[in-house]
């Protein structure tokens, strides 16, 4: 599977192929994140990344809902757990792997780093650390849209139930509301913000609570279940570009990795981790073409080489390129060239 | 004709609005029959049904939308009601306008209009004058207009600008200070003028303490003394060749703004003089700001909070002595 | 009636007199209120008051009942239209006279003005006026009293329809759930925020279908019905204080002023003056008094002019009193007289 | 017995946990069996129950509970997480705990422990220096400790001081400075300490940036310049007689701060020198900050980003010999 071919023939098949088609596309694409993510894991353990890796292990079956539905000319914001909605939306690996380890042909050139990616011509925001903050940049690009006369688009955000706290995301959320732009929501609450467990985030019943509060309307996925994700997020996409309000989906799951790979995650309890929400859904996923017999196992492990090729191509790409240097940066934060302050 | 401060400000919106689609305007009570709380958008909702929008409250997503607008190639201009309310999106315009184009390589043309400043009786949270913490943060534009031309210029090329702008309009100019006519055309940003000439003394100052500068030098003037009044524009870029430039015909220097004290707009100017041109100054560079607590409410406290003619004056005496 | 001997009979009177003595009570705090802040716009009108007057004309039923059932102990943040409320909590008269003439004996000493007062030390909070901001520091207030050991207390806040949109006040009312404190959050939908209708502010059907999402337990009041403030207030407060979760009310009415006495409110509908939630809490307050005969006419004329001449007392005494000195005044943003920076 | 930088901050609130039954901590992850995104609350929420308590993702909430809970005789100590995400809570700390005595006269003793400055590979979000916004804002106490000693006495102190207090805490300090036992006291808040004796040159410092410019001293002893090294310990109050003291015995000033170079610490200290002691410098006064750009991911930028030992040392060398 090139990731380019998957890319281009990806639309049709996603929107006209029968479900299990999509299922098993869906599939390859969180294949490919996880693969992708032990990988980056390897490279950290091993000394080869700086900073930090945060991955979505455990959370791929929602994300590559989240990225599976999105068209050329819709707009993506995700977050650090996205890792599979932002292939199956279209993120080059390259762009991973130039951006994790450094190389100034990444498109953040070593300016910034792991998940602080993204390619905003493109639709697919570049994500900045404040949580919540970008939830209002999807609605101001969707509402330029439509001042643009545009048609038929759609914008997708993903957040934890974490970041849900934040004053940011509620001015997001109810300024999509307001505005009625065609937006979904994606909230995940994977049991965790960092170590912090749900009693000391929030203390409504369910986070889906919120949507009729601002006017969103509110869906649950079981984020385990990939087929309940495609349902429900793709309905999801599809009731937002047909102009219903925006829409809140809820996804229960549990973090199947510390929060960042610096993390051993050793307050996770036990008792959480058999919870049926802590089932690894590309387990499950895999699960289910076993049992219904969607592809052969032969078959299964040829995506599997497919995808570790890709990564091993996406890394020795970036591996072979340089790093930025001091002297060779312009140290201009801003684009227009006259007007940079000279201040040391 | 004669037109205020307040109505440049309108004006050039209007222009701006008619001459480019892809701006509008996005803040608390600009749209409607309203206008704003200032009435720099008097109108314009009619005049240009659905681009000037009013918002809820909620500065964060104000600036976090026009974000992801421009991005998307509009050149929104967000209304803060107040400047001190732009700290509650604050985050959304250092670190996420002013940082985008340096990570990304996409510039974000958005423009921020903070009313600043303080006007008697307008207490703590309604008078701020929030250049200096902008300014600080890499990856943005703060202009300081002080006159009825720059007002309506600066705007204009604030929002052709391509990379974010933080605007502070000074509040206490709104209705004060008239012209007859608008310009065509201004200075660049990022160029200081010379808004009055002398040889003994330079004060560099920037919106509304401008004119108390002037004042002073003119008071000044009686007595034989010529101060030349430097006024920046913009304090980021902020143009030293010309206050150096200055200072090497007077040898003294004074800077006066309205912001607090610590490390605002004058100890930058301070900084950069003396590092770039302490041979130029015959006396030792001298500074003026508000007084380092909140602004006052009551009218006695606030005309000694801020610069005034009386505090200026007794600062350049003392430099025209030395 | 006495200011001071109204307050220190209060308590007994609002917690075990019978509803209608209560129901009257609350009245002559409305009166009161109304009374000042006509007073107060006159003085402005006659370029006594200098900066702005802020009044709560139509919505006196529902602030008095956030203040009448508040004891010494509780903690009140009231915002920019409690006049009522904050004087059935205690807040001597002169404090307001004071505050907006400028006097240096006020609480404020003419560094803050208008609405912008308090005496932290007896509970009751000095708003700054980024909306949203006090709520947390209403929790905050209680966290420390369930530190210190206190018992029996609670908190109520005030906040505008507006106001509920901003972050902060979002993460306030996070924050009180989390925490379990016993808060009354009381939002009053005067269907404007300055010049802004509803559906710019908001999406939702009812602003009190944000409780749920916060794990609050939400009410419902028509602000112009003091029998109904009273009820739900009352009772919501009952409820924090026994231990229920923090409590949201929601009041609807309209602002009867502009936003603050320099606004003409042009921007209004006819329509919406037509409203039943447009109709003045006062008169239908005392129409209740006159059909109802729980007070004469005579009686009702006698209250009018202790009203009037505890607001003549309070404002002559403040008139009276000298306005704060530049030179006089120690230009000290902190209590630590040793730790002041020496900056200009 | 050797002890690091952030164990000091660890047993500093531990010892203060233990004496003051009013203090509690306040942050996200700080409690639990975590213990803090840094681990300097380790242990303390199995050690005082009910007192180290984790928070939802809400700066502006954070603080504003530490206000209302200070306002109640408490003394809150608020982690965030990393500095820059404070922004978000910047409304609560300049216009709430920094406007709140001057307004009521009631203080507002909270402390707030910001993580500070960078350390490679965090990029533009978990590496900043945000010592100069709070600064500038009235009514907060800024403190920048440089040592194991000083951060542990200096949080002890921050904890006692009845107005709210900004505590920049350096990041990369963290596990590379070690200390072989902590003082029982240490110098008054507001008064800086010659790190470094000299007659040469003053260097002027604050936080991690004071152990480059140590460096950098002990390299120009070798060649026979003695260079006097002031580290300022807190930015706000900033004392300014330590440092004109210094200037009077060397002649010559640079400034060096890691935060952005519009109008910083260092401004400040320039513009202070030169008005109050211009005729003690013999060379022009110097600064080196943070260049004026985002702090970037990669080692390599970032290496430049700051101020290291070779730019001081370049600047050192031009002011020594001017
Ligand atoms: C405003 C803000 N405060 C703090 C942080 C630090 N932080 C980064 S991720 C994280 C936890 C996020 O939890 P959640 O939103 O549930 O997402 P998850 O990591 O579980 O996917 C925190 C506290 C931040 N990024 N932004
Ligand atoms: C964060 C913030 N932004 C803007 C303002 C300016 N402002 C003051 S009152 C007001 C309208 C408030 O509306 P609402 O909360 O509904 O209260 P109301 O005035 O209707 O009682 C606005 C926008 C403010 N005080 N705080
Ligand atoms: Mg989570
Ligand atoms: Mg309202």
């Amino acid at each position: 599977m090139l990731q380019t071919a998957q890319r281009s023939s990806k639309r049709s098949i996603s929107k006209k192929a029968p479900p299990h088609e999509r299922f098993l596309e869906a599939f390859r694409w969180m294949l490919l994140a996880r693969t992708l993510e032990e990988k980056l894991v390897s490279l950290y353990r091993g000394g080869l990344i700086t900073g930090g890796v945060y991955v979505g292990r455990g959370q791929e079956a929602v994300s590559v809902a989240c990225g599976l539905f999105l068209q050329k000319g819709d707009v993506f914001a995700p977050l650090i757990r996205d890792q599979a909605g932002r292939s199956a939306f279209g993120e080059p690996l390259v762009d991973v792997a130039r951006t994790y380890l450094g190389s100034r042909q990444g498109p953040m050139r070593g300016r910034d780093g792991n998940i602080h990616r993204g390619r905003p011509r493109d639709g697919q925001f570049a994500m900045i650390s404040h949580l919540g903050a970008m939830i209002s940049v999807a609605v101001g690009a969707l509402m330029a849209k439509r001042f643009k006369g545009e048609k038929n688009f759609v914008g997708l955000t993903c957040i934890g139930e974490g970041g849900m706290q934040t004053g940011s995301a509620h001015e997001g959320l109810n300024i999509a509301a307001v505005e009625q732009v065609p937006l979904v929501v994606v909230a995940t609450n994977n049991h965790y913000a960092y170590s912090t467990p749900n009693e000391r985030e929030f203390a409504c019943h369910d986070l889906v609570d919120r949507a009729k509060g601002y006017g969103f309307e509110g869906h649950t996925i079981d984020g385990t279940d990939l087929a309940n994700c495609l349902d429900v997020i793709g309905g999801a996409v599809q009731r937002a570009r047909a102009g219903r309000p925006p829409q809140l989906v809820v996804a229960s799951i549990l973090r199947l990795s510390g929060h960042g790979e610096h993390d051993d995650a050793s307050y996770v309890t036990e008792e959480i981790k058999r919870e049926p929400f802590a089932r690894d859904c590309l387990k499950c996923t895999e699960k289910t073409i076993v049992d219904l017999n969607l592809a052969g196992t032969e078959t299964l492990r040829e995506w599997r080489e497919d995808a570790a090729a890709q990564v091993d191509r996406a890394i020795s790409t970036a591996q072979k390129e340089a790093a930025p240097e001091a002297d060779e940066e312009d140290w201009r934060a801003i684009s227009m060239r006259d007007l940079v302050d000279q201040v040391e | 004709m004669s037109i205020t401060y307040l109505e440049a400000i309108r004006e050039a919106q209007a222009k701006l609005l008619r001459d480019d689609d892809r701006v509008f305007i996005y803040g608390q009570d600009v749209g409607g029959s309203f206008g704003g709380a200032f009435k720099a958008t008097k109108g314009l909702a009619k005049e240009f049904p659905g681009r000037v929008l009013n918002t809820p409250i909620s500065e964060d997503a104000m600036v976090g939308t026009a974000i992801g607008a421009a991005l998307e190639g509009m050149r929104p201009i967000v209304e803060m009601q107040f400047a001190d309310f732009s700290s509650t999106a604050l985050n959304q315009i250092l670190n996420n306008a002013g940082t985008h184009y340096w990570r990304t390589n996409v510039p974000v043309p958005i423009t921020v209009r903070l009313p600043s400043g303080g006007t008697k009786g307008s207490g703590p949270f309604h008078s701020q004058s929030m250049e200096s913490l902008y300014a600080h943060y890499p990856g943005l534009i703060v202009m300081t207009p002080a006159t009825v031309e720059d007002v309506y210029t600066m705007l204009i090329e604030a929002v052709a600008i391509d990379d974010p702008v933080v605007f502070c309009e000074h509040k206490y100019l709104y209705y004060h200070l008239k012209a007859d006519k608008l310009p065509t055309e201004g200075l660049p940003t990022g160029q200081a003028r010379i808004a009055r000439e002398g040889r003994d003394l330079t004060i560099v100052a920037y919106s509304a303490v401008l004119h108390e500068c002037l004042a002073v030098a003119e008071q000044f003037a009686r007595e034989g003394f010529e101060i030349e009044v430097v006024d920046l524009r913009s304090v980021k870029p902020l143009d030293t060749d010309t206050v150096l430039a200055s200072v090497a015909r007077t040898g003294r220097l004074l800077c006066v703004g309205e912001s607090f004290p610590w490390g605002g707009a004058t100890a930058e100017v301070i900084a950069r003089v003396t590092s770039e041109g302490f041979h130029l100054l015959d006396a030792a560079p001298q500074r003026i700001n508000a007084r380092d607590t909140p602004i006052p409410y009551h009218p006695n406290l606030w005309a000694a909070h801020r610069p005034n003619a009386k505090t200026i004056a007794a600062k350049a005496r003392n430099l025209l002595q030395e």
